[in-house]
């Protein structure tokens, strides 16, 4: 079966991404598909390379990098609300004239229209937020 | 746009949150939007504080904030045409259908449960 | 003290718990979410008017403005806008916000 | 339908609002702070009780442990992990979250 | 450390969240640990769902999270004593001192109220 | 009269930022102090300077910079809460081995204490949240 997941807010503030994480890991485990995840509001942030959390806690982005490296999954990053947040790849950066970007591996930035597109195609739709 | 293969899924956009105090509202109406472009069979709930959205009169020159309540009118010309309000969070603010700036289907508790329980996608904010 | 409430009545039980603890004479100031507490004809209506017995209640005119529920606010609620907010603040020794 | 909620009844009106809107023979998960509310011998467990004729109340075992309270839950309801939270969202043709 | 130059200010700092659903209770504590090189009388108030912050036996390695609980037993060590709880929030919740994995003061409403009023600084996160 | 202002909550998502800016206006406006603002929490994702919003919207970084910039503000990010979320200017990228920074002019990144010794300091403190 195939899941599409929203995440609605960001690292560490909020258990919604760290509860989006277990429950995509859960649907792997037991052999279905995270056709996307959707990074929406607050949750654009769960895509910066830039975050250094203590020694002694989980790293909440790079534990989505590295799932989506093992698991080729799509992480989607809706760049309207990135934009107003400050989540940027290359392209972003260069096109809004910034002098540098911040997004991790793994995430892609796009329009919402994946959003609506991972309702339309994925069997069930979860969403994780405050 | 859509590349939706002609599957044509029910979709609610659940708005329960005040506008302007965060951001869900204005952000939810985005997705709703673009949702349009998708020939789906859309439809809004508004409950709890989330009919506060749709109030007249909104006037945000003081905060300094964008008023995006008249893209709630512009919603038919997307033939988003399926706005249900809950009429007891209504009552419980002293609100009527006069307040509201759009034409409302206001439905009782079990009404809105019947149409939440029809949806293949129910989003949330 | 000066409380301030950001929250909708509807969706938090923080203005009741700041109520419980302002003590007479204190003053509570309704911001962003927290006005729809200030408005009359609602299911909080009474609470709030019961406890402006005891208590100053403010509410911030912008906010109100903004979520288009200016022309109903309860009588005996002061509407002030950020230089009030900033009055209250001086006026009271400390400010409690409830979040 | 299965329902998730995952605020505490005591601070939102979340719990309320849904279990007016989950139909006979739908299910509520309670995760995060949502798990507040399956537990017994609080001022919230009798509304809790009352949906159970209702509908299937789950809880998620993982945040009930994280905040010490997995040994004070209401009879009826059923603790799951993470595995059973997905078997749930399979067995239910959609899911709504309470947010 | 302190650069607080002989003032001595009365800190309250406020915790009505529950712990784990969002990182305020962990984010607060820090803040009272650092406030504690300062000097000033620092208090704490439990209320509302704060008071599930002190709860004994959570366990988060389900949740790979780390339990921050057992540093609320380190408050002793760093002179800060007075940890205040509403005794309303423990009842509606079912709880009693003995759940607790600290050493409090339960207080009633009028009590806590006063508390408060006596404050210079009250910190709410 | 000086005022202590804190930030918990971060840019757009919630109102707290900009009820906070408004407040510090006014507090300037008459006459009176902001001895500092301190951002903790997600507030510390005030500080990027890779916010893009859109053109018909207010840019609520930039009126915080611009509002330091003109009554030398002392704006303060918690750098505890700024490493887990992402938020580093130079010498924390260096010293954390990233390839890029993100805070915006007018903040500077320090500890906790900033924000005690505010409260000491201040005659105010005013609290703005979620």
């Amino acid at each position: 079966m195939k899941f599409g997941i929203m995440v609605n807010e960001g690292p560490y503030q909020h258990q919604a991404s760290d509860t989006a994480y277990q429950f995509a890991k859960a649907v792997l485990a037991k052999g279905h598909e995270v056709y996307r995840v959707f990074f929406y509001h607050d949750g654009v942030n769960n895509g910066t390379r830039l975050t250094v959390p203590p020694q002694d806690d989980r790293n909440i982005v790079t534990r989505w990098s590295e799932l989506a490296a093992k698991h080729n999954l799509d992480l989607v990053v809706c760049v309207a609300a990135a934009q107003r947040r400050g989540l940027l790849d290359e392209s972003e950066a260069k096109r809004h004239g910034r002098d540098a970007n911040n997004i991790a591996a793994g995430f892609r930035i796009s329009g919402l229209g994946q959003l609506v597109e991972a309702g339309i195609q994925a069997d069930r739709m979860v969403v994780f937020g405050d | 746009m859509s590349d939706a293969g002609g599957v044509v899924k029910k979709f609610m956009f659940v708005n329960r949150k005040a506008p302007y105090g965060t951001v869900y509202a204005l952000e939810s109406l985005e997705v709703v939007l673009i949702s349009a472009a998708f020939d789906q069979d859309v439809s809004l709930a508004f409950l709890d504080d989330g009919v506060y959205e749709l109030t007249k009169g909104q006037s945000t020159k003081g905060l300094e904030m964008k008023n995006f309540s008249p893209t709630y009118r512009a919603l038919e010309g997307y033939d988003i045409e399926k706005l249900y309000v809950a009429r007891e969070s209504l009552e419980e603010r002293g609100l009527s259908e006069d307040d509201l700036l759009v034409d409302v289907q206001v439905v009782s508790c079990a009404e809105m449960a019947d149409l939440m329980a029809e949806q293949d996608v129910v989003l949330s904010f | 003290m000066l409380h301030t409430v950001n929250k909708s009545p509807f969706e938090r039980n923080t203005l009741k718990t700041c109520l419980a603890h302002a003590k007479p004479g204190s003053a509570v100031l309704l911001i962003e979410d927290g006005v729809y507490a200030a408005l009359s004809g609602t299911a909080h209506s009474d609470m709030v008017t019961q406890a402006m017995a005891q208590v100053s209640v403010y509410a911030l005119g912008p906010d109100l403005d903004a979520r288009g529920v200016a022309n109903r606010v309860l009588n005996g609620i002061k509407v002030v806008d950020y230089a009030g907010f900033v009055d209250l603040a001086i006026e009271h020794p400390a400010t409690q916000s409830w979040l």
